[in-house]
């Protein structure tokens, strides 16, 4: 496997961001693979940006630890993310010459490079951006032609000139190499099919189409806003609508009426959003009305830090509403995966007429990459629907507590849906008898989602020294700091339910059983996966180590790699 | 169904209301309209929040929805919106929808949503025995009033065209006859129609209120110009009297005119989008 | 220890619950202890009602499991109650003579009484409730003379007439006792000091008083009404306000002002309610607002089942609200408990700077219970207030995370209090540096709550064959089973948390190291307590049971006796 | 503090507010009239909700709160009762407070509670990135309106006199100095004082902003009454022009009013009650 990770840092008007853009598509054209994240200062709009591109001949999971080509346009800038952007250990720095790298930074590997004047002299006195492109395509080997496309086609709708003295300043960048030392490591790849290149937000936005879902209620909130934007263009297009509403109490309130109406339905939100749900969660669950709820994770609590990621909205999506309300959540752990989790969740709603939340984080809702198109794919499930109506119930107790239900328009289907308690026929009762049965049915729901929905995913050894234990985003970093420890010689594995509620708790058991060490690695400063774990499973006393910290800054592989060793290694070998 | 009386509209659950409350008076009104409009029940809801006039969709032969405190008109939304051949109508108490729903009011009438919403005002919350509404009037001795409301009562008309209502009205339970013709003129509306029907209740407002409300009762005065919002001013947050009728009404593009229409400009009679169209802006096609 | 149940049932004009109230009161008056709860059937007004008061010389925890004696105007009214009043074996039933008693009621001790005749006799045609109460008092010699005090009392405000006649109805009841057969107890008892009687609502109302509370923010809710209704008379007549507000978001959010404005404050509401708090949650607890929100929960899910009792908003108590985000979670268990509770839940939450919610439910909220005033009483404790400002940090790092706290008007204490991640200063912040250390400060509050507030309760032997884990309403019952298993010669002690969040984990643990078996008993169907209780403490695999239920009606001390018995003895004995 | 300048009103935080952004106005214009009205920065309360312009607490010496979207009302609100000494500003976007806040809005303008709520009125969603708020004109596109804006838009100065506001003012960022006389009259009003200051979202409704609104200002009519709900009906919901001035002021018994008379009514100047009084009810005393 062959990577390398840039970091390009400006200012607004600087291009950092479009840079990144133009390598990542570049990069996808050519059939590399691609992990694309941004991050801004707290300025609206203006203020300093800085763009990271992990590029790799095989297939990534996470963002890339350290950065191996950096490029600076200004230094101040760099400040903000100075604590976001660890350097490794050969990585070379470009800063603009006018701008002299403060003492700390300059190494052998920092030079100044007069971007500005480069990209005047190239005729594009904006395009230093591109400039630098062609520098970094040059020294490190990056498919050039390619990002000449993505060039041209960036700049397709402006004037000819435009494009021409873009393209003029990418190949004074790559020319301008010619003085410069060369990096220690080179992009090794061979070219393949292009990838698509996208975010959790729009590869949920692409899967709730594709599971059928034709009504989407939101209230915008960062990071999940995409979703709203991308459906609020594309549906209308299929026949089906988009209603942005007063607040997310009436946007959940609008998923319920639709999906009681019979057209599946969802909302995307975030943390604050989701906690305004409560109430609503719990109608959905009584009910027994399916209702999709995509929520994207940001550094809580309140409004907390919405543009970085955490995986604190755990304890409330699983448990928000008060009584006994059962519900469906699921997570996504990377982009690809955000579509399986997305058309699942449906699936699950529309199956079992119940809630379903869909986990996911802001970093990976909004980071961009590559996925096969084919991996877009899946099953779909239709709501079981009750199509003989004589004497119908629509609450019938039923094995697996599953009524089937008809739907507004079906002459001889009336029904009363309520959220007081109420038997059978929806019919309000206090009575102790009928609640209790009826929570009985309702949680019934769980065990059949239970045993039809196994998913969770295994990394590593079948038998290994230390097994760790993580959800959702933690995952695809776990997933290649298992990988290296592996290579190592260090037997590690790792266990992820990609379903929460209802937990596979006995696969976890059987993992459990199959480790000496256990390690529970988690963004949520309170534990809340392994106190939930806890709720369910065993854990044991003597061998279970928690890593959770607070989000705000990305997990490391390397991060997770030095607990493994601080647990296992060190009593392996003590 | 064969044919159309209120009777049919009638479920075989009992209310659970007082004997006297005016809602009795509303649910055979909406039974009258029903059958006088010839609705197909099947094609009906009628959603609700929580309060005593929240029951009132289970004892309507419809689909029903009891859903929760505040929350019947983002739920009455959303059903539209996603099926707009049905007929929905959203039902509940002036607390429901003033104090805890009051938002979504302000809304749904903005966008002139599809919806009929009907409000059962007795100026006092019902279900939870007595405490000030935001119709109850200042000075009122309640549960949660020892000394005397505090607050200013609004007018749910006056609100409602503020909002962006297009049919507004104002009925009285005791006429269940001319609350019935009013229920028809506003589901027929097309667009946000809001109807308040004065439905007194005898356990917290006192025994009396049909008699006192019955006296201070008018109509409107021949020429009356619904169409003006200026209008409404002298009939609406009255003092002794109440005025029963149409107090507004317009035409405007309804939500769903505006759906369709954006339905038209995205696709028209164009083929719809294929998987390529729709991956299109993540694909590097360079 | 004597005692007897009684049940009245009747129909709105019947005065069932009146004659209930007398009989209560007039117990009060002369020392006895009584819990008197109610029951309406589902029309709003004018149904079915029926009043239970279980009356006893000792101090008593729960209602009783049956009833001892029953009057019955109205046998199709009962119907409403059959499986919510059981009758002891010895039970005395007295009916409306005209309106005979079903077969599978008939006993010997079934009697058909003449109430509206004789009560028209009596010269009070409405006034069968006092005659009967009568009857009650000479049959089962209740305090007579408190009785006719109690009535004259009652009718004080109308004219001497109805006074009069009201006597005269119940001098009738006693009179008309001779031509009865006896029951086979009568209740013995010496004559003591008055007790207060009050529900758990009140008592909630006059903790806040005597806690400093001044400000109160609330939307109307059942079951929890009273304590808006109680405080709108108090607190203006104290210098203190009262808002109804729009909603329940509001009102939570005018307690977060109100106390940011240095006023004690609080509000009151039920599980729809405290759903619909879950985001101002999130606020109190990264702003460090003191806030005390009482909860009386019901039959849930969503608006459930109002009127009646459950144990199932824990969960949303414990982890409502996005985020990783302490709050403090405190119990009643039983009305007496309130008061401690309530004022504890003030000066945890002025001391710590946190939000407290106080969880309590139907059953202990409005049945209405007989206490000594003299366990009304409770240390007040006040926030540390920041009285030298010279280089004020609102949120300064401190041993115990407790930042002290300057008020508006205090003039050099000017800061901005933030929902966003913020430093010390309150600035936003969304550095992972500061998110973690502000994280670390928010939950170190919890650790000195948890050091300070060591709230359990433990009852029967200090070893035991099997011990019972409970928290709220569940502790009355669950004790006066202990009290009646240790009696039996029956080893079972219990333990009851009644600080929740932070939970007494090693107390708990050291109590299961006490005992061979383990109980949980909660009225949750989805055993809420015990995977509460698994995220912090080890639950023995093997020995370890769990009796949850739905709520909708009362836990009887006869149930929980019947599960230790199946799980402690029918092991010890097999 | 050494004398009230504009200037000691500001904290050392940096706006993080767009160059050219409508809300660095009326930050000075607040600056300004809190400075004239030689206003106590420790016996002032800013509250706002979150938004671009919900940030502004933080850049006021005073005691600020950035609380929760929507929000801020209901905390202005229960700071205010709690502690009427205070001087409490409630400020906030048109998203915060005509969307998810517009039942708050509702509410403490009905109760005419003592409070000056600005609202800085961009007609958009600044902090999410451009999507289309109430305010926002019908047809519009946005980030979450592709096809052109469904709903129509409302005016936040007509709402709140349709609420019950006695003072209700509009103002745009562009003027400095006007704006800030705006505010010294709506902070100095007793009661519920709206202010709407029109302020321009240049990164998501464009460059021009500034400039068109310039050209579609002006100002009330000589004799104009301020007095009549009606007469602000046709400076309100206007389509080409921006009407600034003060649109409605009457005087009214306020929240604080009435409870200071709920106090006097149920205590007056008797002694305190005792512990036995609070427990008279609960206690079988004959
Ligand atoms: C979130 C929530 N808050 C409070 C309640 C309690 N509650 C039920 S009905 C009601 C008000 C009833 O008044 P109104 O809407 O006017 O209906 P009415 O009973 O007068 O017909 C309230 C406060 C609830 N069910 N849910
Ligand atoms: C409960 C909740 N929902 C959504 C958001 C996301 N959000 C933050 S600000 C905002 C709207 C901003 O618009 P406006 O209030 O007009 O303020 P502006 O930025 O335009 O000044 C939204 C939707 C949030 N923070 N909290
Ligand atoms: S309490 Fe009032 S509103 Fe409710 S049913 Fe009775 S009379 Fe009607
Ligand atoms: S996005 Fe708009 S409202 Fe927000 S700071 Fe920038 S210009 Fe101002
Ligand atoms: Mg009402
Ligand atoms: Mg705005």
């Amino acid at each position: 496997m062959s990577e390398i990770t840039f970091a390009i840092v400006g200012s607004g008007g600087d291009g950092a961001v479009a840079a990144g853009d133009i390598l990542s598509m570049a990069c996808a054209r050519d059939g590399l693979h691609v992990i694309k994240t941004e991050a801004y200062g707290p300025q609206i709009r203006g203020g300093e940006s800085s763009c990271t591109v992990r590029v790799s001949s095989e297939k990534i999971y996470a963002q890339a630890d350290d950065v191996d080509a950096l490029i600076v346009f200004n230094w101040a800038d760099f400040g903000r993310f100075r604590s976001e952007i660890s350097l490794s250990a050969d990585a070379f720095v470009l800063h603009e010459a006018k701008d002299p790298a403060p003492p700390e930074i300059a190494t052998d590997r920092v030079f100044g490079v007069p971007f500005n004047d480069l990209a005047r002299e190239a005729g594009a006195p904006n395009g230093k951006n591109i400039l630098a492109l062609g520098i970094l395509a040059e020294l490190f080997g990056l498919p050039a032609e390619a990002i000449r496309a993505a060039i041209a086609k960036r700049f397709a709708k402006k004037a000819q000139a435009v494009v021409d003295s873009n393209l003029a300043a990418f190949d004074r960048g790559v020319m301008y190499c010619s003085g410069l030392a060369r990096p220690s490591r080179r992009l090794e790849y061979v070219k393949t099919t292009p990838h698509l290149l996208m975010s959790g937000n729009e590869v949920c936005a692409v899967a709730a189409i594709d599971a059928g879902c034709r009504f989407f209620a939101g209230y915008p909130i960062t990071p999940s806003s995409e979703v709203l934007h991308f459906l609020a263009e594309w549906l209308p297009r299929i026949g089906g609508s988009t209603l942005q509403t007063e607040d997310e109490l009436a946007a959940i309130g609008a998923v319920v009426g639709g999906s009681f109406a019979g057209v599946k339905s969802m909302t995307a939100t975030s943390g604050p959003g989701l906690s305004l749900m409560a109430e609503m969660l719990g109608l959905a669950s009584i009910a027994e009305i399916p209702a999709v709820v995509y929520n994207v994770q940001r550094g809580g609590p309140s409004t907390g830090i919405p543009t970085k990621s955490e995986q604190s909205d755990l304890m409330h999506a699983l448990y928000a509403s008060h009584g006994d309300t059962p519900r469906v959540v699921l997570s996504c752990s990377d982009v690809e995966d955000t579509y399986q989790a997305t058309v699942d969740s449906f699936n699950i709603a529309e199956e079992f007429q119940i809630p379903v939340i869909t986990l996911t984080d802001q970093s990976i809702a909004q980071r961009r990459e590559t996925i096969a198109a084919e991996t877009l794919e899946h099953e779909v499930v239709e709501r079981r629907i009750a199509h003989d109506l004589t004497g119908y119930k629509r609450y019938r107790l039923t094995e697996d507590g599953v009524s089937p239900m008809s739907i507004p328009g079906m002459s001889g289907g009336m029904y009363q849906t309520n959220g007081l308690e109420h038997d059978e026929q929806g019919r309000p009762s206090s009575m102790y008898v009928v609640h209790e049965r009826m929570n009985e049915k309702r949680f019934l729901k769980l065990e059949a989602v239970a045993k039809k929905y196994r998913l969770f995913t295994r990394f590593g050894p079948q038998k290994a020294g230390i097994g760790i234990l993580c959800w959702g985003s933690s995952a695809g970093v776990v997933r290649e700091a298992i990988a290296k420890l592996n290579a190592e010689g260090i037997a590690a594995a790792a266990f992820v339910p990609r379903i929460l509620m209802p937990l596979p708790a006995e696969e976890i058991e059987k993992f459990i059983a199959s480790v000496d060490e256990l390690l529970v690695v988690e963004l949520s400063h309170s534990q809340q996966f392994y106190r939930y774990l806890r709720t369910q499973v065993d854990m044991p006393r003597n061998r279970t180590h928690v890593y959770a910290r607070s989000g705000g800054r990305a997990l490391r592989v390397g991060e997770v790699i030095e607990q493994v060793k601080r647990f296992a290694l060190s009593e392996v070998t003590a | 169904m064969n044919g159309y009386s209120p009777l049919s509209y009638k479920t075989d659950l009992k209310p659970v209301w007082c004997p006297g409350c005016g809602d009795f008076g509303v649910l055979n009104s909406l039974y009258r309209a029903l059958a006088e409009l010839k609705i197909e029940p099947h094609d009906t809801v009628v959603v609700s929040g929580i309060g005593c006039s929240s029951r009132l969709p289970g004892y309507v032969e419809a689909y029903g929805f009891n859903s929760l405190h505040g929350r019947a008109l983002p739920i009455a939304t959303g059903a539209k919106l996603a099926s707009p051949a049905l007929k929905v109508i959203a039902v509940g108490g002036d607390g429901d929808g003033v104090a805890i729903g009051g938002n979504h009011f302000l809304h749904a009438a903005r966008r002139n949503t599809d919806l009929t919403y009907i409000m059962m005002d007795n100026e006092i919350y019902g279900l939870t025995k007595g405490q000030a509404a935001p119709t109850t009037p200042i000075g009122d001795k309640t549960k949660s009033t020892t000394y005397g409301n505090p607050e200013a009562a609004v007018d749910p008309c006056a609100l409602a065209i503020s909002f962006g209502a297009t049919w507004v009205g104002r009925g009285f339970s005791g006429d269940v006859k001319g609350t019935a013709e009013l229920m028809k003129l506003a589901i027929a509306h097309k667009g946000f129609a809001f109807l308040d029907i004065i439905s007194p209740c005898v356990t917290w407002r006192g025994d009396d209120q049909h008699k006192e409300i019955r006296a201070k009762l008018r109509t409107l005065p021949a020429g009356y110009d619904k169409t003006k919002r200026t209008s409404a001013d002298a009939y609406t947050n009255e003092a002794d009297v109440v005025t029963t009728g149409v107090l507004f009404e317009v035409e405007h593009p309804t939500l769903i005119d505006e759906i369709l229409e954006i339905r038209w400009k995205a696709q028209g009679d164009k083929q719809p989008p294929t998987r390529k169209d729709l991956l299109k802006a993540f694909t590097p096609s360079f």
